[in-house]
């Protein structure tokens, strides 16, 4: 680490890391000043992305690494490449802007040190595990991760949260566990565990396959407690006790995407995609994903908590990502990394939305929802696009990844995959449309569950504007997928380094 | 069996004595007086077995370990006592407390 | 007879903090002022010897060398245990200095006792002869008990006398081995043993006697019992140093003897596994005791039963693959020091504050000692082996040992402990955020038992980060030989 | 009340398994070579520069003096754990009889006198420090059980010097060789007798104030 370039993967940690050390140690009462660290420390990091995300489209050249040799052969090691900057882009982005709502959200309500303090180290985390070079760091920042969303999740010290919390723990931890426990085996056979394009097992002894196989099972499992893969997912849906600002950066991007995320890079940068399949553990891994999308989609229907809908929307919807990845084709693996980017935008709307209602009109319920459309408009309006992605409706970004997933099933032989894909769609339909309707042209009730009056305005400005510009994100990446800049584009540079 | 083996072997008779009152026995003077009855047969076997040299006095090595070990065992003993003393004080019994009971 | 020069740090790490002892017993009223001023030099010169140890030093105290005279030894397993006490060992005695700060009557009984065990733990772990050891042994139970004694409570005595009954028996059992191996030998240093050493059926009866011995004094399972009460009830600064430092001493011993005495001579798989199982079962147990516990410090004193169980697989594995079982074994009692002593300075502070330490009604305390709770959990996560910390790295490599030695169970445990100790903390930590009312009567605690806790607990972070310095002081010298 | 002991299985399997651990013990030691000089001849052939004349007294001081040093650690730490646990047994105020009165007048001299006696013959016979020191705490505990008193001036700092005066003359003598001799304890020859004789003389002392300590079951002058 002689270049000053090398410390950058550093300040892209610092800039959340540091911020959310001062803030728990600043006394409840200085607003102001935890404000300022809070969006100062987004903005920088924001800052940092642009100019490595200029950097790699003028000079891809140039490697940014750090790296701190642990043991021998095990190194700390967090490194720049297209993948991680599709996850860190998102994740900046998103924390600028749930960082905005999560001010007005809280606004007077106790503890906020400690709250911002971990929604903090989870970003770090995050970011962490997106920059990991190698499974050991990532699984560093995965556990990291774990424990710094715990308290968010119990942050709000009711029973319900604490009994949250627990199954949220117990479902991590043993996730973990299993990740450990695939990766030390791992590292028993290959010596290394540094992230590879194509994967760097392919080379072991055909008798060590059978290990092999039972390495994936778990390192796949212990990603897919996070991931919300049926039957792993039952934390999630109980995690919505959380505060809306936790439960849409981190239960609809980074917890869940951490888990895609992993999964990603296990079955391109570990294994290698082509030598999964010939393993034979591609096919059920997307056998699992279908299974999931689903089953997501028909829990979801029954639901009438508004974020429990979504939650297992969440689920649902994440599993699209596992079986991009999991087909084994260039063309549906872009539709499933787009769709990270994707999914990310169309869900943080929604919560953003679900939030909004909680918070000015004490609406949870969907069957409280009637005719709100005619009070909170400009929410109204996010939520429709972000439901009309979900949907998969053009020209939201929802229709670019069916669109990219559908061809890539054709391409890759596995017809059945577009029927999950056709039947998922319509019991997103069948959930999100009925919702609008009621929203849209149901009577509104006398008087709302719990109304505040904001003046002219619909809501707090912290709380409407963050929304609009997700929703409109959503709109415009489906719109502008052809651009240059576009997640989409993104996707295709990832998939070129993988494939070819 | 030369004389050194026969009293070695008489120290470990009293080692093993000295265990078994340790075990059986509750009331805590027993136990700490079982301990010095297993510390005398350790010295025992110490000493008896230094008697061993072919010519020449004894080897003095053991002998020198075992004024070092009773001098041990008489601060421990010392120790023991004084807190025997303090548990009968304060529990009224000159027995350990059931652990099971906190 | 001058040898040729060595280094004096080594014995100044025995005498410093003996000449401790002696004047704050005689100058009481400067005892704390002494005792921390002993503790600053002595982490001190630990470090320095860190720093300047290239190669394993032997040092013949007054110049007869062995067999006749006494050799201490600095070799990376002695180094990294004499830091291990070090550093813990300044925690405690800049916490002592907040504890007994309104305890006058304790303070002056705490420090010279301390001092005397913390010179008994130098000698010991720089110890190269089986009869020094036993002093050292000796002295450091006989301090450890009338520290452990120095609450006063029933519980207290209760637990003192159990613990002094059972650390004189394993000095006893110990000494008949070393009686056994020197008139067979002719010699008490480790390294001539280690030569002349044959396998007979002397030798494994000192191997049975000195091992059993030991492992009464390092609470191994099912000889834990004395450790819960003992390491309960004893005030916290002692909590502390019994938990982290001393039952780690007479584990040390048993693994020099082991490597150098009795390993070369083969005594059998049966000696390993059966060192292996009862490893295992503390693990488990230990941990579902802990889990049972409705008293905070008695939870943490049966993690202390399980985090030892850990230290014993290191016996079946190191058969198996050679020293890096070892090297994942010291790792992990080190990083263990560090956690528990942590561990049990919040403990301390938030019995302290609140005056008791029912788990239930803990939520009425951590709330308002951000700092105890931060060190609680951060200690707690190298516990659970959890990145990043010190606790995880010795895990990382204790997995390694045992998937390469191809030995399942062991995995199976090691990650059922990680999973209880999960879960036996978060049911402490848990409570930080439940809503609770505030209580009224609390005790101010005094920053600096904060912090020392707090930092003692980032120490663990930082094992997980500096990790190959650590590595290579350990293999000064090649403690653990070479594998098979 | 007296404590109940195990129960009568317990106690028999105990028995049976002491039993064996004995028999297979004896068989051990029956097994052990029947002539061994263990390191005898080493002692005999340093015997010259060692300072004093007696073997054993040459490993305790100056072979093994470092265990030795220790072992008087132990002895001292003892004493401060009986201090720490209670204060002394509060004296009675009875009066010994006529004959408890004189025996001590009679028999302390004597026992001092011993005491020093023995500590010399140290040099070159069976004796030494601990043979002296043990029977000045005799002495020492006599006078106690006749009704003598410590003084008060004599309770405080006074005592506690006395009392680490062998370990603390042993570490200062211990330290101070390290210029002359370069290595820890290590007696320049021509003072070493003179060296071992200073020690011996402040342990002795000290062990017998120590014994002394420790039979008061708790520190003088102190309140709970």
């Amino acid at each position: 680490m002689n270049h000053w370039y090398d410390w950058v993967p550093l300040m892209l940690l610092g800039s959340s890391l540091l911020p959310g050390l001062v803030i728990f140690a600043l006394p409840e009462r200085s607003v102001r000043l935890r404000t300022v660290l809070n969006l100062s420390g987004a903005v920088v990091k924001l800052l940092l992305v642009g100019w490595i995300l200029r950097h790699i489209y003028f000079d891809y050249a140039v490697l940014f690494e750090t790296r701190l040799t642990l043991i021998p052969q095990l190194d700390l090691a967090l490194r720049i490449d297209p993948l991680a900057m599709l996850f860190v882009t998102l994740s900046s982005v998103l924390w600028l802007l749930t960082t905005i709502y999560a001010i007005g959200y809280l606004e007077g309500a106790p503890h906020r040190s400690r709250f911002f303090g971990f929604f903090s180290l989870c970003v770090t985390a995050t970011v962490g595990v997106a920059l990991a070079a190698n499974l050991f760091t990532f699984l560093l920042f995965y556990e990291l991760l774990t424990l710094s969303t715990y308290p968010l999740v119990v942050h709000r010290g009711s029973d319900k949260a604490r009994r949250a919390g627990q199954s949220y723990l117990i479902y991590t931890i043993v996730g973990g566990v299993l990740l450990l426990l695939g990766t030390v085996w791992l590292y028993t056979l290959t010596g290394s565990l540094e992230f590879t394009p194509r994967g760097f097992v392919a080379d072991l002894e055909q008798r060590h396959h059978p290990a092999l196989i039972l390495i994936f099972i778990l390192l796949i499992a212990g990603l897919g407690v996070k991931a919300a893969l049926v039957p792993l997912h039952g934390w999630l849906p109980q995690a919505m006790v959380a505060a809306a600002p936790v439960s849409a950066l981190l239960h609809a991007v980074a917890v869940v995407k951490a888990g895609a995320f992993g999964i990603v890079r296990v079955v391109y940068e570990v294994f290698g995609v082509q030598f999964a399949a010939s393993l034979g553990v591609a096919v059920p891994l997307a056998i699992v994903a279908a299974i999931t999308i689903i089953y997501g989609s028909i829990r979801a229907l029954y639901q009438d908590d508004l974020k429990r809908r979504l939650a297992f929307s969440t689920v649902s919807q994440v599993s699209y990502i596992v079986i991009g990845v999991a087909l084994a084709g260039p063309v549906a693996a872009i539709g499933g990394i787009v769709h990270l980017v994707h999914q990310g935008l169309m869900k943080i709307t929604l919560f953003f939305c679900a939030g909004n209602l909680a918070e000015t009109l004490g609406i949870h319920k969907i069957s409280e929802m009637s005719g709100v459309g005619r009070r909170m408009p400009w929410t109204m309006a996010a939520f429709t696009i972000g439901a009309f992605g979900m949907i998969g409706l053009p020209p939201v970004a929802g229709f670019i990844s069916k669109w990219y997933l559908s061809l890539g099933a054709i391409e890759a032989g596995q017809d059945w995959v577009i029927g999950v894909l056709v039947i998922s769609s319509l019991l997103n339909a069948a959930y999100f449309l009925p919702v609008l309707y009621t929203a849209w042209f149901g009577t509104p009730p006398e008087r709302w569950p719990q109304a505040r009056d904001f003046g002219r305005r619909e809501t707090a400005r912290a709380l409407l504007f963050p929304t609009l510009v997700t929703g409109a994100s959503a709109l415009l990446v489906g719109i502008l997928a052809a651009t240059p800049f576009s997640p989409l584009a993104w996707a295709k540079l990832i998939i070129e380094r993988e494939f070819y | 069996m030369s004389v050194a083996v026969l009293y070695a072997v008489t120290g470990l008779g009293l080692f093993s004595l000295g265990l078994y009152a340790l075990i059986v026995r509750a009331h805590l003077l027993r136990k700490i007086l079982a301990l010095n009855i297993m510390g005398s047969g350790v010295f025992l076997v110490l000493t008896a077995l230094a008697r061993r040299a072919p010519d020449g006095p004894p080897d003095p090595v053991p002998h020198a370990m075992v004024i070092t070990g009773i001098v041990v065992a008489v601060a421990a003993t010392a120790l023991a006592l004084v807190l025997l003393r303090r548990v009968v004080e304060t529990t009224g019994q000159p027995r350990l407390p059931d652990p099971d009971s906190e | 007879m001058a040898a040729e020069h060595v280094s004096l740090l080594p014995v100044l790490l025995i005498f410093l903090p003996l000449i401790g002892a002696l004047l704050s017993f005689v100058f009481r009223r400067r005892a704390a002022g002494l005792g921390i001023a002993t503790a600053v030099a002595v982490f001190v010169i630990a470090i320095a010897l860190a720093f300047s140890l290239t190669r394993p030093q032997r040092y013949p105290v007054g110049g007869w060398g062995a067999p006749l005279g006494i050799d201490l030894v600095v070799d990376g397993l002695s180094l990294i245990m004499l830091l291990m006490s070090a550093t813990v060992g300044l925690g405690v005695s800049l916490y002592a200095g907040g504890y007994f700060h309104a305890r006058p009557q304790l303070a002056r009984a705490f420090w010279p006792l301390w001092l005397g065990l913390w010179t008994a733990l130098n000698g010991l772990f720089l110890a190269a002869d089986i009869f020094n050891l036993y002093v050292t042994l000796e002295l450091l139970g006989l301090s450890a008990v009338a520290l452990a004694a120095l609450g006063g409570s029933a519980a207290a005595l209760g637990g003192a006398m159990r613990y002094l009954l059972v650390s004189l028996l394993g000095s006893l059992l110990y000494l008949l081995g070393v009686a056994l191996l020197y008139h067979a030998f002719g010699s008490v240093d480790i390294a001539l043993l280690g030569e002349r050493a044959s396998a007979q059926p002397v030798t494994l009866a000192a191997l049975v006697l000195m091992t059993v011995g030991l492992i009464l004094k390092t609470a191994l399972f099912p000889f834990h019992f004395w450790l819960p009460p003992a390491h309960a009830s004893a005030s916290s600064p002692v909590s502390a140093l019994l938990s982290a430092l001393v039952v780690k001493a007479s584990f040390y011993i048993l693994l020099r003897l082991w490597l150098e005495i009795f390993e070369p001579l083969n005594p059998g798989r049966g000696v390993t596994e059966l060192l292996g199982l009862l490893g295992a079962l503390a693990v488990l147990w230990g941990s579902l005791q802990a889990l049972r516990q409705t008293r905070l410090k008695l939870l943490i004193a049966y993690s202390t039963v399980a985090q030892l169980g850990y230290l014993f697989l290191g016996f079946p594995l190191a058969a198996a693959v050679g020293p890096a079982a070892w090297q994942a074994v010291i790792y992990l009692a080190l990083s263990h020091a560090l956690a528990k002593a942590a561990l049990f300075m919040a403990a301390g502070n938030i019995v302290l504050f609140g005056g008791h330490d029912r788990i239930a009604d803990l939520d009425r305390v951590v709330q308002r000692l951000p700092l105890s709770l931060a060190a609680f959990a951060i200690a707690g996560i190298s516990l659970m082996g959890l990145p990043p910390s010190g606790g995880f790295i010795g895990k990382w490599l204790l997995l390694e040992a045992a998937i390469e030695a191809g030995q399942w169970w062991w995995v199976v445990i090691i990650l059922i402990g990680g999973m209880l100790a999960a879960a036996y903390l978060f049911k402490v930590i848990g409570f930080a955020f439940t809503r609770a009312p505030v209580s009224h009567e609390a005790n101010a605690v005094p920053p600096v038992m904060e912090w020392t806790a707090l930092v003692l607990a980032v120490g663990t972070v930082l094992l997980g980060l500096w990790v190959s310095p650590l590595l290579a002081w350990l293999a000064t010298g090649n403690p653990f030989g070479v594998g098979p | 009340m007296t404590p109940r002991g195990a129960a009568p299985w317990l106690r028999f399997s105990v028995a049976l398994l002491l039993v064996g651990m004995f028999a297979a013990l004896a068989w051990v030691l029956l097994g052990l070579p029947p002539r061994s000089a263990g390191l005898q001849p080493q002692v005999a052939a340093q015997m010259a520069v060692s300072g004093v004349d007696h073997p054993v007294t040459a490993v305790l001081l100056n072979f093994r003096g470092y265990d030795t040093l220790l072992e008087m650690a132990v002895l001292l730490l003892a004493c401060l754990g009986v201090w720490s646990l209670s204060p002394a047994v509060p004296p009675t105020d009875e009066t010994p009889g006529a004959m408890l009165a004189a025996l001590p007048r009679q028999l302390v001299p004597l026992m001092v006198l011993m005491a020093g006696y023995l500590l010399w013959r140290g040099a070159t016979g069976p004796g030494g420090a601990f043979q002296a020191g043990a029977v000045l705490g005799a002495a020492g505990v006599l006078l106690l059980l006749t009704g003598w008193r410590l003084p008060v001036r004599w309770q405080g700092w006074r005592l506690r010097l006395l009392l680490i005066a062998g370990v603390g003359m042993f570490v200062l003598v211990a330290l101070a060789v390290v210029p002359a001799s370069g290595v820890l304890l290590g007696y320049p020859l021509p003072v070493a007798g003179t060296l071992i004789l200073l020690i011996e003389a402040l342990a002795g002392l000290s062990i017998g104030v120590t014994l002394m300590a420790l039979f008061l079951g708790g520190e003088p002058g102190a309140s709970r």
